[in-house]
């Protein structure tokens, strides 16, 4: 056999594939080592990537221009403009990165606050309206039944069983309720579509999941053994 | 028998079922009766009402090895459907990391044919019968961009060819060249060639996408937005079976062999869940 | 998903001018298709500008139309083309504040071209608010108005009746279990980031779980996926020692980062549960694929095992692998549930009520669409199109 | 001063965050761009160092320690330090400074990815088929009216869609794409609906400071 690259390569994949799968029959070396190479090695890979897409392109690149330019050329207005290419406003953001080191000093500890409550405050705010535009409002127009869903009076049947699957549904989760009577009717229709539900979604996703094993013993079958075409 | 020791079976019993299940049908192939479904044969179909001397087929790709087993297939029978009915197909990957693949279903299916081939007219040279884009990101580029001009927007191919010097390209200029766009995806790439070449330049997309986001894409295509879907490994294999019905190819069917593998561990689960209530009700009479 | 969506950022914000350098139109010969009526062009509302809509009627039979533009001074020059049937298009590339002129060339199989009557001059400008998410607005301003009101309610000391939730019920099973057979508790914040709610609502029941922890002296151990859920875990668990007035039983290896990669993530996690074997695992919060590979380990080691998400997909996994399964609402209800603070109490009634408004949208949305005809669906409308 | 501040802070991000969706104006979408491309993202790689950092240090006391396994914890550092030096020095293609092929042997960031991690995590994930295995085994028994109902409409699903569903019975795929259509969508858009709710309440209950576990000690 050929030793070339790929062929290294593919061993060490094949060696990777077999350590993780021998966890199934128990935890050992060979998994532990897999375990620990592959979280050392995407992090390492996760510091590249962060390093080459934000830290080097949108802070250090133009943080050390907005140097550069100030001290050949002397300040200008736009080295203040924080959509300049070259900027110090670029230090706000980096100071605030910083005050997450402030957790070490036991005085000033309580500064991480502002890094966290920037990112909470932002992205739950952000999410929210974005829930109802992405979810709630498409899932409520889906639900409600029209003259147009009898068009084919199976479909018909099909979108009244959805409606009340998510009546259902929802009394289910009221939580200031005892679900007793119509209540109790209600959140009984909903834990019945919930389990169906579930049940359904189960059963469709073993077909990917068995690609998956499928894909990795053909790996080992064909590119690494060649035992299969 | 002792049911109930049934019940506290050793999980690693299972797992040595389940590996068995999966890796004996790829050893030793077997074929499942096949019903092929409409989105499937509706995909079929329109590739199949290209006029080869007016249009051809482009299969763009982005996945990565992860759902190989799902997509690959589903690439290579297209491929070989093209080739057989003797449409030139132009391949693109939409993202690098995908090139590869992209590069070994061509060289596969390439083989395949040439090793077959008795007469030059029946070989399929590249250029004349195939050729790869290559990759120009990001992916929006190309979609929008093959609308007005593929010469544009790929000035050469994956090999650095130039475009204009490969015999396929001379009447083929932008999406009214190509029969159908299939976009064999583990994302969203076929809703993005849906929405902007689609609805846009009027161009036929076809999906090829992953069980699991299936469900999600057959509302496009009851509204005609596709005009043809596989999914999963399930929907390779149904293609595949309509290509060799139609064309008797022989060789491989890997998503057809990988059906025999899915249909064995779905009756494995199915056999230990019954195997599982039988243990558990007998048990319980026992004690009762 | 962050990743991913930056890939996304740049694919979407890079430019593409196709309307550039495009030669002249030629005039071809073939039969020519009827030229489209009623054009009419007029600023895109509700949005940041440069953009003004053309809409049209007729030109059946055209394969496609030509969208040509003239500006302050000039003649017209091909701007896009638009697909067969199409009958409205919008100029993405206008500068604000300029007149243009448009107008529409229908194109026939054969080539020929028949141009439309050209439009007046039009400028494009920029709007503050998007009045297509008005309803939108008042859904938020009305649901947060209910939730307000209540939680005022709440601060009067009204008491609030909430039933039994099985799942949280065992939350002090399962750490009383850990106390006495002296093994820590797993706490998984989910493999979501902290704009996933349900990561932030993860992070608040940790907060009570850490306070119940240090009350009874037991090991808690939270390995974190993302970074900044990270910090914030950290200051969570922290505060809880704090809370329970055992600032110094705090071990600040207790929280700690592992890796980004959710499957390097879910390997790390399968080797803690049995390696060290926790005495109870929580998994709450977004989970992708990795729930069944998280709660199936927990389940060999016999360990008690509680989960929560409002992640649809993997809520059946953690059914028929865990002891206990928040089902969606219910994990953003956990917090205040086991909390009783009748301030959270509040904000939970006001949540049902909404609950109630919608069901009664529903029921009466399907009796008005059925009965009269007009379709409701439209009250709900959130896009322009 | 300590929680009113951050408080304060929160309160007008939150603001900002809600509002973004509906002001297409382009001084509000200038504001949100740079929150989210410039600042929020160079503020998170901070978190990321402070992350690594944390790491790093959990396993060198481990090593300190001689922990439970504690030689694995110098494979994490080992592989985090060469890969994170590829990945900085060699750039993402190799164009760095540093060398990233020896003797034609190729081990750049891409190539790490596609033939190491990609085969990680692809056998990680390919356990759940096993997983999913004895997961059904153990749990799927007829216990209650409940877990039937979950079992019949796994199998049904599971049988639909491989062919030999349809030799058992052509309808079988009929049912299970109904089950797909009908009770798992109900019960999907039902829960939904109630977790965006939930999702609400909780932000709100954030930018009242009815909750306010994210600060941590009061201290």
């Amino acid at each position: 056999m050929n030793i070339t690259p790929e062929v290294i390569w593919i061993w060490i994949g094949a060696f990777m594939t077999l350590s993780i799968f021998s966890f199934l029959y128990r935890d050992n070396p060979f998994y532990r080592f897999a375990e620990h190479l592959f979280v050392g090695a995407s992090n390492g890979w996760t510091v590249g990537f962060y390093w080459h897409l934000v830290l080097k392109p949108i802070l250090f690149r133009p943080l050390g221009e907005a140097f550069r330019t100030a001290f050949t050329n002397g300040l200008s207005w736009s080295h203040f403009n924080p959509a300049a290419p070259a900027n110090f406003m670029l230090i706000v953001p980096f100071a605030i990165g910083m005050l997450y080191f402030m957790r070490f000093v036991p005085r000033a500890s309580w500064l991480v606050r502002f890094p966290i409550g920037i990112f909470m405050g932002y992205y739950t705010g952000l999410a929210i309206p974005v829930a109802f535009t992405g979810a709630l409002f498409p899932q409520l127009k889906g639900t409600i039944v029209t003259r147009g869903s009898f068009a084919d009076p199976i479909a018909g049947l099909w979108a009244v069983l959805v409606l009340i699957g998510v009546l259902g549904t929802l009394i289910y989760f009221f939580f200031s309720k005892e679900q007793k009577g119509i209540f109790k009717i209600g959140a009984k229709t909903g834990i019945v579509y919930i389990m169906l539900g579930f049940g359904a979604s189960f059963g469709f996703t073993v077909m990917a999941r068995v690609s998956l094993a499928l894909g990795r013993f053909v790996f080992l079958l064909r590119d690494w053994l060649g035992v299969i075409s | 028998m002792n049911l109930e020791r049934l019940m506290r079976i050793d999980r690693r019993i299972i797992f040595l079922f389940t590996a068995a299940v999966i890796i004996l049908p790829l050893l030793f192939p077997f074929q499942m009766p096949m019903g092929v479904q409409k989105p499937t044969q509706r995909f079929f179909d329109t590739v199949q009402a290209i006029d080869p001397e007016r249009q051809c087929i482009l299969i763009a790709t982005d996945y990565l090895p992860q759902t190989e087993a799902e997509n690959h297939p589903m690439t290579i029978a297209l491929l070989r459907h093209g080739l057989a009915a003797k449409i030139p197909v132009l391949m693109a990957a939409m993202y690098i990391e995908g090139a590869g693949l992209t590069l070994d279903a061509m060289n596969r299916v390439t083989d395949e044919f040439n090793a077959r081939a008795k007469t030059s007219a029946d070989s399929v040279v590249y250029g004349r019968d195939i050729v790869f884009l290559g990759w120009q990101p990001p992916p929006i580029v190309p979609i929008l961009g093959m609308g007005r001009s593929i010469a544009a927007v790929y000035p050469t191919d994956y090999f650095g060819n130039r475009i204009d010097s490969l015999r396929v390209m001379r009447n083929v200029r932008n999406y009214d060249d190509i029969g159908i766009v299939c976009s064999i995806s583990a994302g969203t790439m076929p809703l993005s060639f849906v929405q902007y070449a689609q609805s846009k330049y009027g161009v036929k997309v076809g999906g090829g996408v992953t069980a699991v986001s299936a469900p999600d894409y057959y509302p496009y295509f009851e509204t005609g937005q596709f005009s043809g879907l596989l999914g999963g490994m399930k929907g390779a294999a149904e293609y595949e079976h309509l290509v060799e019905k139609t064309f008797h190819l022989g060789g491989r069917m890997r998503a057809t062999e990988g059906m025999g593998a899915q249909s064995t561990a779905h009756i494995l689960i199915i056999v230990f869940v019954v195997i599982g209530n039988v243990a558990y009700f007998a048990g319980r009479r026992k004690r009762s | 998903m962050r990743r991913a969506s930056i890939l996304l950022a740049l694919a979407v914000t890079c430019p593409v001018s196709l309307a550039a350098g495009q030669p002249p139109p030629e005039t071809r010969p073939g039969k020519s298709p009827p030229a489209v009526t009623d054009l009419q062009a007029a600023d895109t509302r509700f949005d940041g500008g440069s953009s003004i809509t053309l809409r049209w009627r007729g030109g059946e039979g055209a394969v496609r139309f030509r969208i040509e533009r003239a500006g302050p001074e000039g003649g017209f020059d091909s701007l896009d083309v638009a697909g067969a049937g199409s009958s409205v298009y919008e100029d993405g590339e206008a500068t604000d504040g300029v007149d243009y002129r448009y107008r529409v060339i229908s194109i026939g199989g054969m080539g020929g071209e028949t141009a439309s009557a050209e439009t007046g001059p039009v400028r494009s400008s920029p709007q503050w608010f998007n009045g297509h998410y008005t309803s939108v607005a008042i859904a938020l301003l009305v649901f947060g108005g209910l939730i307000l009101w209540f939680i005022r309610k709440a601060r009067k000391g009204i008491h609030l009746f909430v039933r039994k939730i099985a799942g949280l019920e065992a939350v002090d099973e399962a750490i009383g279990r850990a106390t006495e057979m002296g093994r820590p508790l797993l706490y998984i914040p989910g493999t979501g980031y902290i704009e996933y709610i349900s990561t932030v609502a993860s992070l608040n029941l940790l907060g009570e779980v850490g306070k119940k922890i240090a009350e009874y002296g037991t090991q808690i151990r939270v390995p974190v996926r993302d970074p900044i859920v990270f910090t914030v875990a950290r200051e969570v668990v922290r505060g809880s020692y704090a809370a329970a007035g055992r600032p110094d039983a705090y071990d600040p290896e207790s929280v700690h980062f592992l890796v980004e990669n959710a499957l390097a993530y879910a390997g790390a996690v399968s080797g803690i549960i049995v390696r060290e074997r926790p005495a109870a695992n929580f998994f709450m919060g977004f989970f992708g694929g990795e729930s069944l590979i998280l709660s199936e380990t927990g389940a060999t080691t016999g360990a008690i095992q509680i989960a929560g998400t409002d992640q649809t997909t993997q809520l059946p996994f953690f059914i028929v692998a865990c002891d206990y399964t928040l089902i969606g609402e219910e994990l953003y209800a956990a917090s205040a549930y086991i909390a009783r603070e009748p301030l959270m109490l509040g904000a939970l009634k006001g949540q049902d009520y909404t609950k109630f408004i919608l069901v009664a949208l529903l029921v009466v949305g399907t009796l008005v669409s059925l009965i009269t005809g007009f379709d409701f669906r439209q009250v709900l409308e959130t896009s322009g199109h | 001063m300590r929680d009113k501040l951050p408080l304060g802070l929160l309160i007008l991000m939150g603001i900002l965050g809600v509002t973004a969706n509906f002001l297409p104006h382009p001084i509000a979408e200038g504001l949100n761009d740079y929150l989210r491309n410039t600042l929020l993202r160079i503020v998170g790689s901070f978190a990321l160092i402070l992350g690594l950092g944390n790491l790093m240090l959990h396993h060198y006391n481990r090593i300190k320690r001689k922990a439970a396994h504690w030689r694995q914890s110098y494979t994490t550092i080992v592989s985090f330090f060469v890969v994170a030096a590829i990945g900085v020095l060699g750039g993402a293609r190799g164009e760095g400074p540093m060398p990233t092929k020896i003797l034609g042997f190729p081990f750049d960031t891409t190539t790490i990815y596609n033939k190491l991690l990609i085969p990680l995590g692809a056998t990680l994930f390919a356990l759940l088929a096993f997983y999913m295995a004895s997961a059904a085994y153990r749990s799927f028994r007829a216990k209650s009216t409940m877990a039937v109902l979950l079992l019949g409409s796994a199998f049904i699903v599971m049988l639909g869609q491989v062919p030999i569903g349809e030799l058992i019975s052509p309808y079988l795929p009929k049912l299970s794409s109904w089950m797909m259509a009908v009770p798992n969508t109900a019960s999907k858009r039902g829960i939904d609906i109630g977790v965006t709710l939930g999702a609400t309440a909780t932000l709100l209950k954030i930018l009242t400071g009815v909750e306010r576990s994210w600060m941590g000690a009061s201290k």
